[in-house]
Protein backbone atom coordinates (compact mmCIF):
# COMPACT_ATOMS: atom_id res chain seq x y z
CA UNK A 1 0.00 0.00 0.00
CA UNK A 2 0.97 3.45 -0.18
CA UNK A 3 0.61 6.79 1.31
CA UNK A 4 1.99 9.70 0.44
CA UNK A 5 1.40 13.53 1.22
CA UNK A 6 3.24 16.78 0.92
CA UNK A 7 2.58 18.48 3.75
CA UNK A 8 3.43 22.54 4.46
CA UNK A 9 4.57 22.31 8.42
CA UNK A 10 6.04 20.00 10.54
CA UNK A 11 5.84 16.01 9.14
CA UNK A 12 4.08 13.62 11.31
CA UNK A 13 6.05 10.32 11.41
CA UNK A 14 4.66 7.32 10.59
CA UNK A 15 4.64 5.35 13.75
CA UNK A 16 6.20 1.86 14.39
CA UNK A 17 3.60 -1.10 14.58
CA UNK A 18 4.28 -4.47 16.00
CA UNK A 19 1.16 -5.94 14.53
CA UNK A 20 2.96 -7.25 11.37
CA UNK A 21 3.26 -10.87 10.66
CA UNK A 22 5.25 -10.93 7.59
CA UNK A 23 7.28 -7.82 7.58
CA UNK A 24 10.54 -8.51 8.67
CA UNK A 25 12.20 -5.60 7.73
CA UNK A 26 10.89 -1.99 8.33
CA UNK A 27 12.73 0.81 6.94
CA UNK A 28 12.80 4.55 7.67
CA UNK A 29 14.66 7.40 6.25
CA UNK A 30 15.12 11.25 6.93
CA UNK A 31 16.35 13.38 4.91
CA UNK A 32 17.30 16.73 7.13
CA UNK A 33 18.17 20.11 6.41
CA UNK A 34 21.96 20.77 7.20
CA UNK A 35 23.52 23.79 8.12
CA UNK A 36 25.79 24.16 4.80
CA UNK A 37 24.41 24.23 1.16
CA UNK A 38 27.09 24.54 -1.62
CA UNK A 39 29.12 26.31 0.69
CA UNK A 40 26.97 28.82 2.39
CA UNK A 41 25.87 28.84 5.83
CA UNK A 42 22.05 28.79 5.94
CA UNK A 43 19.54 28.87 8.27
CA UNK A 44 16.47 26.96 6.54
CA UNK A 45 15.20 25.60 3.72
CA UNK A 46 12.44 26.62 1.56
CA UNK A 47 11.23 23.53 -0.50
CA UNK A 48 9.01 24.71 -3.39
CA UNK A 49 6.37 22.47 -5.44
CA UNK A 50 4.84 22.45 -8.20
CA UNK A 51 0.91 22.42 -6.88
CA UNK A 52 -0.69 19.33 -7.52
CA UNK A 53 1.65 17.76 -10.20
CA UNK A 54 4.27 17.30 -7.25
CA UNK A 55 1.81 15.25 -5.48
CA UNK A 56 0.75 13.46 -8.81
CA UNK A 57 4.75 12.42 -9.11
CA UNK A 58 5.29 11.79 -5.88
CA UNK A 59 2.29 9.27 -5.94
CA UNK A 60 2.82 7.84 -9.24
CA UNK A 61 6.71 6.98 -8.07
CA UNK A 62 5.56 5.30 -4.78
CA UNK A 63 3.29 3.18 -7.01
CA UNK A 64 6.24 2.40 -9.22
CA UNK A 65 8.29 1.43 -6.73
CA UNK A 66 5.85 -0.67 -5.06
CA UNK A 67 5.49 -2.30 -8.97
CA UNK A 68 9.34 -2.71 -9.54
CA UNK A 69 10.66 -4.13 -5.98
CA UNK A 70 8.41 -6.74 -3.71
CA UNK A 71 7.88 -4.35 -1.02
CA UNK A 72 4.39 -4.68 1.16
CA UNK A 73 4.04 -0.74 2.32
CA UNK A 74 5.60 2.62 0.91
CA UNK A 75 5.18 5.82 3.01
CA UNK A 76 6.30 9.02 2.18
CA UNK A 77 5.50 12.59 3.24
CA UNK A 78 7.53 15.72 1.90
CA UNK A 79 7.48 19.13 3.59
CA UNK A 80 6.97 22.14 1.51
CA UNK A 81 7.58 25.63 2.92
CA UNK A 82 9.91 26.60 5.71
CA UNK A 83 12.22 23.69 7.00
CA UNK A 84 15.06 24.99 9.43
CA UNK A 85 18.32 22.95 9.94
CA UNK A 86 18.12 19.96 11.67
CA UNK A 87 14.49 19.46 10.49
CA UNK A 88 13.24 16.44 8.59
CA UNK A 89 11.64 17.57 4.96
CA UNK A 90 11.55 13.72 3.64
CA UNK A 91 10.74 11.26 5.51
CA UNK A 92 9.78 7.22 4.14
CA UNK A 93 8.94 4.48 5.66
CA UNK A 94 9.48 1.28 3.98
CA UNK A 95 7.97 -2.65 5.04
CA UNK A 96 9.24 -5.51 3.44
CA UNK A 97 9.54 -9.41 3.94
CA UNK A 98 13.60 -9.27 3.95
CA UNK A 99 15.82 -6.45 4.33
CA UNK A 100 17.29 -6.45 1.25
CA UNK A 101 14.24 -5.31 -1.03
CA UNK A 102 13.86 -2.55 0.65
CA UNK A 103 17.08 -1.08 0.73
CA UNK A 104 17.12 -1.53 -2.85
CA UNK A 105 13.49 0.31 -2.98
CA UNK A 106 14.55 3.16 -0.84
CA UNK A 107 17.45 3.51 -2.83
CA UNK A 108 15.48 3.81 -5.90
CA UNK A 109 12.77 5.72 -4.83
CA UNK A 110 14.66 8.70 -3.50
CA UNK A 111 16.94 8.79 -6.11
CA UNK A 112 13.94 8.74 -9.07
CA UNK A 113 12.47 11.28 -6.44
CA UNK A 114 15.16 13.38 -7.08
CA UNK A 115 14.92 13.27 -10.47
CA UNK A 116 11.19 13.62 -11.25
CA UNK A 117 9.69 15.42 -8.66
CA UNK A 118 8.47 18.94 -9.40
CA UNK A 119 10.27 20.42 -5.65
CA UNK A 120 12.60 22.92 -5.22
CA UNK A 121 14.58 24.57 -2.89
CA UNK A 122 15.54 27.91 -1.79
CA UNK A 123 18.57 28.74 0.76
CA UNK A 124 17.62 31.23 3.38
CA UNK A 125 21.31 32.74 4.01
CA UNK A 126 22.00 33.77 7.27
CA UNK A 127 21.41 37.49 6.25
CA UNK A 128 18.08 36.62 5.17
CA UNK A 129 18.87 36.70 1.52
CA UNK A 130 16.53 34.13 0.09
CA UNK A 131 17.65 32.57 -3.64
CA UNK A 132 17.26 29.42 -5.70
CA UNK A 133 19.89 26.71 -4.61
CA UNK A 134 21.68 25.17 -7.41
CA UNK A 135 21.19 21.69 -8.48
CA UNK A 136 23.85 19.23 -7.25
CA UNK A 137 23.56 16.00 -6.52
CA UNK B 1 -3.74 32.44 -31.43
CA UNK B 2 -3.79 30.98 -28.20
CA UNK B 3 -3.96 31.58 -24.92
CA UNK B 4 -1.26 29.49 -22.46
CA UNK B 5 -0.29 30.39 -18.82
CA UNK B 6 3.52 29.76 -18.21
CA UNK B 7 3.90 28.37 -14.51
CA UNK B 8 7.68 29.44 -13.14
CA UNK B 9 9.63 27.45 -10.57
CA UNK B 10 13.02 27.87 -8.82
CA UNK B 11 15.54 29.65 -11.22
CA UNK B 12 12.65 29.98 -14.12
CA UNK B 13 11.00 32.20 -11.12
CA UNK B 14 13.73 33.87 -9.77
CA UNK B 15 15.42 34.66 -13.97
CA UNK B 16 11.73 36.04 -14.63
CA UNK B 17 10.76 37.84 -11.72
CA UNK B 18 7.48 36.40 -11.96
CA UNK B 19 5.50 32.66 -10.70
CA UNK B 20 3.14 33.10 -13.74
CA UNK B 21 3.13 34.38 -17.36
CA UNK B 22 -0.06 34.80 -19.67
CA UNK B 23 1.02 34.26 -22.89
CA UNK B 24 -0.67 35.01 -26.28
CA UNK B 25 1.04 32.35 -29.05
CA UNK B 26 0.22 31.81 -32.88
CA UNK B 27 -2.10 28.37 -33.36
CA UNK B 28 1.24 25.46 -33.47
CA UNK B 29 2.92 26.99 -31.53
CA UNK B 30 5.62 24.20 -29.57
CA UNK B 31 7.18 23.94 -26.39
CA UNK B 32 10.26 23.99 -28.19
CA UNK B 33 9.74 27.30 -29.57
CA UNK B 34 8.38 28.62 -26.06
CA UNK B 35 10.74 27.59 -24.34
CA UNK B 36 13.47 29.68 -27.17
CA UNK B 37 11.17 32.48 -25.72
CA UNK B 38 11.14 32.28 -22.00
CA UNK B 39 15.07 31.97 -22.51
CA UNK B 40 14.81 35.15 -24.45
CA UNK B 41 12.55 36.92 -21.87
CA UNK B 42 15.38 35.63 -19.00
CA UNK B 43 17.92 37.81 -20.72
CA UNK B 44 20.42 34.82 -20.36
CA UNK B 45 20.00 34.42 -16.87
CA UNK B 46 18.51 30.82 -18.15
CA UNK B 47 21.82 29.97 -20.29
CA UNK B 48 22.80 26.71 -19.12
CA UNK B 49 20.21 25.90 -17.59
CA UNK B 50 18.36 22.52 -18.40
CA UNK B 51 14.67 22.93 -18.52
CA UNK B 52 11.88 19.66 -18.92
CA UNK B 53 8.48 20.41 -20.24
CA UNK B 54 5.38 19.93 -18.30
CA UNK B 55 2.06 20.81 -20.35
CA UNK B 56 -1.07 20.37 -17.91
CA UNK B 57 1.09 19.07 -14.93
CA UNK B 58 2.83 16.13 -17.08
CA UNK B 59 6.18 15.86 -18.35
CA UNK B 60 5.83 15.80 -22.26
CA UNK B 61 8.47 15.28 -24.82
CA UNK B 62 10.53 18.24 -26.37
CA UNK B 63 8.57 19.11 -29.53
CA UNK B 64 4.62 19.16 -27.96
CA UNK B 65 2.05 21.69 -29.95
CA UNK B 66 0.19 23.66 -27.41
CA UNK B 67 -3.26 24.12 -27.54
CA UNK B 68 -5.60 26.81 -26.46
CA UNK B 69 -5.70 26.61 -22.56
CA UNK B 70 -2.39 24.97 -21.87
CA UNK B 71 -0.71 25.47 -18.55
CA UNK B 72 2.98 25.08 -19.42
CA UNK B 73 6.15 24.79 -16.97
CA UNK B 74 10.09 24.53 -17.73
CA UNK B 75 10.39 22.82 -15.13
CA UNK B 76 14.40 23.47 -14.18
CA UNK B 77 16.46 20.89 -12.40
CA UNK B 78 14.10 19.51 -9.58
CA UNK B 79 15.87 19.50 -5.77
CA UNK B 80 12.88 17.63 -3.47
CA UNK B 81 14.07 14.65 -0.76
CA UNK C 1 29.68 7.70 17.71
CA UNK C 2 28.57 4.39 18.61
CA UNK C 3 25.99 2.98 21.20
CA UNK C 4 25.70 -0.39 20.90
CA UNK C 5 23.71 -2.61 23.26
CA UNK C 6 22.17 -6.12 23.93
CA UNK C 7 18.94 -6.07 25.36
CA UNK C 8 17.02 -8.90 27.04
CA UNK C 9 13.58 -6.94 26.92
CA UNK C 10 11.66 -4.67 25.21
CA UNK C 11 14.15 -2.46 23.28
CA UNK C 12 13.76 1.28 23.35
CA UNK C 13 14.03 3.05 20.17
CA UNK C 14 17.13 5.85 19.35
CA UNK C 15 14.84 9.22 19.11
CA UNK C 16 14.77 11.43 16.25
CA UNK C 17 16.93 14.51 16.91
CA UNK C 18 16.06 17.27 15.21
CA UNK C 19 19.19 19.51 16.19
CA UNK C 20 22.49 18.25 14.26
CA UNK C 21 23.46 20.72 11.51
CA UNK C 22 25.51 18.30 9.74
CA UNK C 23 23.56 15.37 9.39
CA UNK C 24 21.42 15.03 6.41
CA UNK C 25 20.34 11.50 6.14
CA UNK C 26 18.92 9.77 9.23
CA UNK C 27 18.29 5.96 8.23
CA UNK C 28 16.50 3.41 11.06
CA UNK C 29 16.36 -0.18 10.21
CA UNK C 30 13.89 -2.14 12.34
CA UNK C 31 14.32 -6.49 11.81
CA UNK C 32 11.23 -7.72 13.43
CA UNK C 33 10.19 -11.42 13.69
CA UNK C 34 8.26 -12.82 11.14
CA UNK C 35 5.12 -15.42 11.84
CA UNK C 36 7.16 -18.08 9.63
CA UNK C 37 10.43 -19.16 10.05
CA UNK C 38 11.31 -21.80 6.93
CA UNK C 39 8.04 -22.69 6.37
CA UNK C 40 6.37 -23.20 9.85
CA UNK C 41 4.31 -21.18 11.60
CA UNK C 42 5.97 -19.48 14.74
CA UNK C 43 4.93 -17.54 17.63
CA UNK C 44 8.06 -16.29 18.80
CA UNK C 45 11.88 -16.42 18.42
CA UNK C 46 14.06 -17.33 21.22
CA UNK C 47 17.55 -15.34 20.51
CA UNK C 48 20.36 -17.11 22.75
CA UNK C 49 23.35 -15.04 23.01
CA UNK C 50 27.46 -15.68 23.51
CA UNK C 51 27.17 -13.67 26.92
CA UNK C 52 30.11 -11.08 26.51
CA UNK C 53 31.35 -12.19 22.65
CA UNK C 54 28.06 -11.03 21.23
CA UNK C 55 28.82 -7.22 22.54
CA UNK C 56 32.20 -7.31 22.36
CA UNK C 57 31.88 -8.50 18.46
CA UNK C 58 28.31 -6.32 17.98
CA UNK C 59 30.72 -3.22 19.49
CA UNK C 60 33.71 -4.13 17.14
CA UNK C 61 31.83 -4.29 14.01
CA UNK C 62 30.28 -0.99 14.53
CA UNK C 63 33.34 0.63 15.20
CA UNK C 64 34.66 -0.86 12.03
CA UNK C 65 31.70 0.38 10.07
CA UNK C 66 32.55 3.88 11.50
CA UNK C 67 35.97 3.56 10.00
CA UNK C 68 34.63 1.61 6.62
CA UNK C 69 32.26 4.61 5.39
CA UNK C 70 32.22 8.31 6.17
CA UNK C 71 28.84 8.26 8.90
CA UNK C 72 29.01 10.12 12.52
CA UNK C 73 26.74 7.42 14.21
CA UNK C 74 25.86 4.17 14.83
CA UNK C 75 23.35 2.80 16.98
CA UNK C 76 22.74 -0.52 17.27
CA UNK C 77 20.38 -2.15 19.99
CA UNK C 78 19.87 -6.25 19.60
CA UNK C 79 17.16 -8.00 21.79
CA UNK C 80 17.66 -11.08 23.41
CA UNK C 81 15.11 -14.19 24.49
CA UNK C 82 11.59 -14.27 23.33
CA UNK C 83 10.56 -11.99 20.67
CA UNK C 84 7.23 -12.33 19.56
CA UNK C 85 6.08 -12.35 16.39
CA UNK C 86 5.98 -8.63 14.55
CA UNK C 87 8.63 -7.41 17.28
CA UNK C 88 11.36 -5.55 17.10
CA UNK C 89 14.73 -7.87 17.33
CA UNK C 90 17.36 -5.68 16.03
CA UNK C 91 17.12 -1.36 15.52
CA UNK C 92 20.10 0.15 13.80
CA UNK C 93 19.85 4.25 13.30
CA UNK C 94 22.39 5.61 11.11
CA UNK C 95 23.47 9.14 10.96
CA UNK C 96 25.60 10.40 7.92
CA UNK C 97 25.77 13.55 5.85
CA UNK C 98 23.84 12.28 2.69
CA UNK C 99 21.87 9.40 2.03
CA UNK C 100 24.63 7.14 0.31
CA UNK C 101 27.13 6.67 2.89
CA UNK C 102 24.49 6.26 5.48
CA UNK C 103 22.38 2.85 3.75
CA UNK C 104 25.81 1.85 2.25
CA UNK C 105 27.24 1.16 5.73
CA UNK C 106 23.56 -0.30 6.94
CA UNK C 107 23.71 -2.66 4.49
CA UNK C 108 27.54 -3.69 5.16
CA UNK C 109 26.80 -3.70 8.97
CA UNK C 110 23.57 -5.54 8.75
CA UNK C 111 25.32 -8.77 6.50
CA UNK C 112 28.68 -8.53 8.79
CA UNK C 113 26.33 -8.88 11.91
CA UNK C 114 25.06 -11.91 10.31
CA UNK C 115 28.11 -13.60 9.59
CA UNK C 116 29.90 -13.06 12.72
CA UNK C 117 27.96 -11.79 15.93
CA UNK C 118 27.19 -14.91 18.17
CA UNK C 119 23.51 -14.86 18.32
CA UNK C 120 21.05 -17.68 17.47
CA UNK C 121 17.42 -17.67 16.90
CA UNK C 122 15.20 -20.72 18.45
CA UNK C 123 11.91 -20.96 16.53
CA UNK C 124 9.16 -21.17 19.19
CA UNK C 125 6.31 -23.09 17.36
CA UNK C 126 2.51 -22.71 17.66
CA UNK C 127 2.44 -26.28 19.76
CA UNK C 128 5.15 -24.80 22.38
CA UNK C 129 7.81 -26.79 20.69
CA UNK C 130 11.58 -24.97 21.00
CA UNK C 131 14.21 -25.60 18.32
CA UNK C 132 17.07 -24.07 16.91
CA UNK C 133 16.31 -22.60 13.50
CA UNK C 134 18.03 -24.20 10.65
CA UNK C 135 20.69 -20.81 8.84
CA UNK C 136 19.71 -19.23 5.73
CA UNK C 137 20.60 -16.17 4.95
CA UNK D 1 46.52 -32.83 31.23
CA UNK D 2 44.68 -29.36 30.97
CA UNK D 3 41.49 -28.24 31.56
CA UNK D 4 39.01 -26.84 29.41
CA UNK D 5 35.22 -25.15 29.58
CA UNK D 6 33.23 -26.15 26.08
CA UNK D 7 30.19 -23.56 25.89
CA UNK D 8 27.44 -25.22 23.81
CA UNK D 9 25.28 -22.72 21.91
CA UNK D 10 22.36 -23.62 18.97
CA UNK D 11 22.81 -26.37 17.18
CA UNK D 12 25.45 -27.66 19.68
CA UNK D 13 24.14 -27.49 22.19
CA UNK D 14 20.99 -29.03 21.04
CA UNK D 15 22.77 -31.81 19.88
CA UNK D 16 24.68 -31.97 23.05
CA UNK D 17 21.45 -31.42 25.41
CA UNK D 18 24.28 -29.39 27.28
CA UNK D 19 25.27 -25.82 27.33
CA UNK D 20 28.38 -26.19 28.65
CA UNK D 21 31.13 -29.26 29.26
CA UNK D 22 34.30 -29.30 31.49
CA UNK D 23 36.68 -31.65 29.76
CA UNK D 24 40.29 -32.83 30.47
CA UNK D 25 42.42 -33.13 27.43
CA UNK D 26 45.82 -33.58 26.73
CA UNK D 27 48.77 -31.28 26.51
CA UNK D 28 49.02 -29.52 23.37
CA UNK D 29 45.33 -30.60 22.05
CA UNK D 30 44.20 -28.58 19.28
CA UNK D 31 40.71 -26.94 18.65
CA UNK D 32 41.02 -28.67 15.29
CA UNK D 33 41.20 -32.09 17.80
CA UNK D 34 38.54 -30.77 20.29
CA UNK D 35 36.42 -29.96 17.26
CA UNK D 36 36.04 -33.91 16.62
CA UNK D 37 35.85 -34.90 19.66
CA UNK D 38 32.61 -32.49 20.09
CA UNK D 39 31.20 -33.63 16.26
CA UNK D 40 31.69 -37.47 17.65
CA UNK D 41 29.46 -37.02 21.11
CA UNK D 42 27.17 -35.35 18.95
CA UNK D 43 26.76 -38.51 17.34
CA UNK D 44 26.15 -37.11 13.89
CA UNK D 45 24.10 -34.72 14.69
CA UNK D 46 26.27 -32.03 13.74
CA UNK D 47 27.62 -33.78 10.64
CA UNK D 48 27.21 -30.99 7.55
CA UNK D 49 27.27 -28.11 10.54
CA UNK D 50 30.17 -25.57 10.05
CA UNK D 51 31.73 -24.50 12.92
CA UNK D 52 34.13 -21.95 13.43
CA UNK D 53 36.13 -21.60 16.62
CA UNK D 54 36.29 -19.08 19.41
CA UNK D 55 38.56 -19.42 22.52
CA UNK D 56 38.31 -17.13 25.65
CA UNK D 57 35.49 -15.42 23.43
CA UNK D 58 37.79 -14.47 20.15
CA UNK D 59 37.39 -16.32 16.81
CA UNK D 60 40.87 -18.03 16.39
CA UNK D 61 42.18 -19.95 13.45
CA UNK D 62 40.89 -23.48 13.52
CA UNK D 63 44.23 -25.55 14.32
CA UNK D 64 44.63 -23.47 17.48
CA UNK D 65 46.66 -25.10 20.56
CA UNK D 66 44.63 -24.55 23.62
CA UNK D 67 45.93 -23.93 26.84
CA UNK D 68 44.44 -24.51 30.69
CA UNK D 69 41.34 -22.72 31.33
CA UNK D 70 40.58 -21.77 27.83
CA UNK D 71 36.88 -21.26 27.48
CA UNK D 72 36.26 -22.48 23.78
CA UNK D 73 33.34 -22.72 21.76
CA UNK D 74 32.30 -24.19 18.41
CA UNK D 75 30.13 -21.33 16.52
CA UNK D 76 27.51 -22.83 14.65
CA UNK D 77 26.00 -20.40 11.72
CA UNK D 78 25.02 -17.19 13.91
CA UNK D 79 21.30 -15.61 12.95
CA UNK D 80 21.41 -12.79 14.53
CA UNK D 81 19.62 -9.53 13.12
Amino acid sequence: MVKVEIVNGSIDFFPPDDNRRQDGAELVFNGRVRATEHGENIIALEYEQYDGMAETELTQLANETCKKFPIHDLFCNHRIGKVSVGETSLHVVIWSKHRKEGLEAMIWFISELKKRVPIWKWAILEDGTRIPSECKH
Amino acid sequence: MIQVKVKCFSQVKYALGTHELALELEIGTTTAELDKLIREKADGKLDGVSLRVAVNQKYVPEETVLDDGDEVAFIPPVQGG
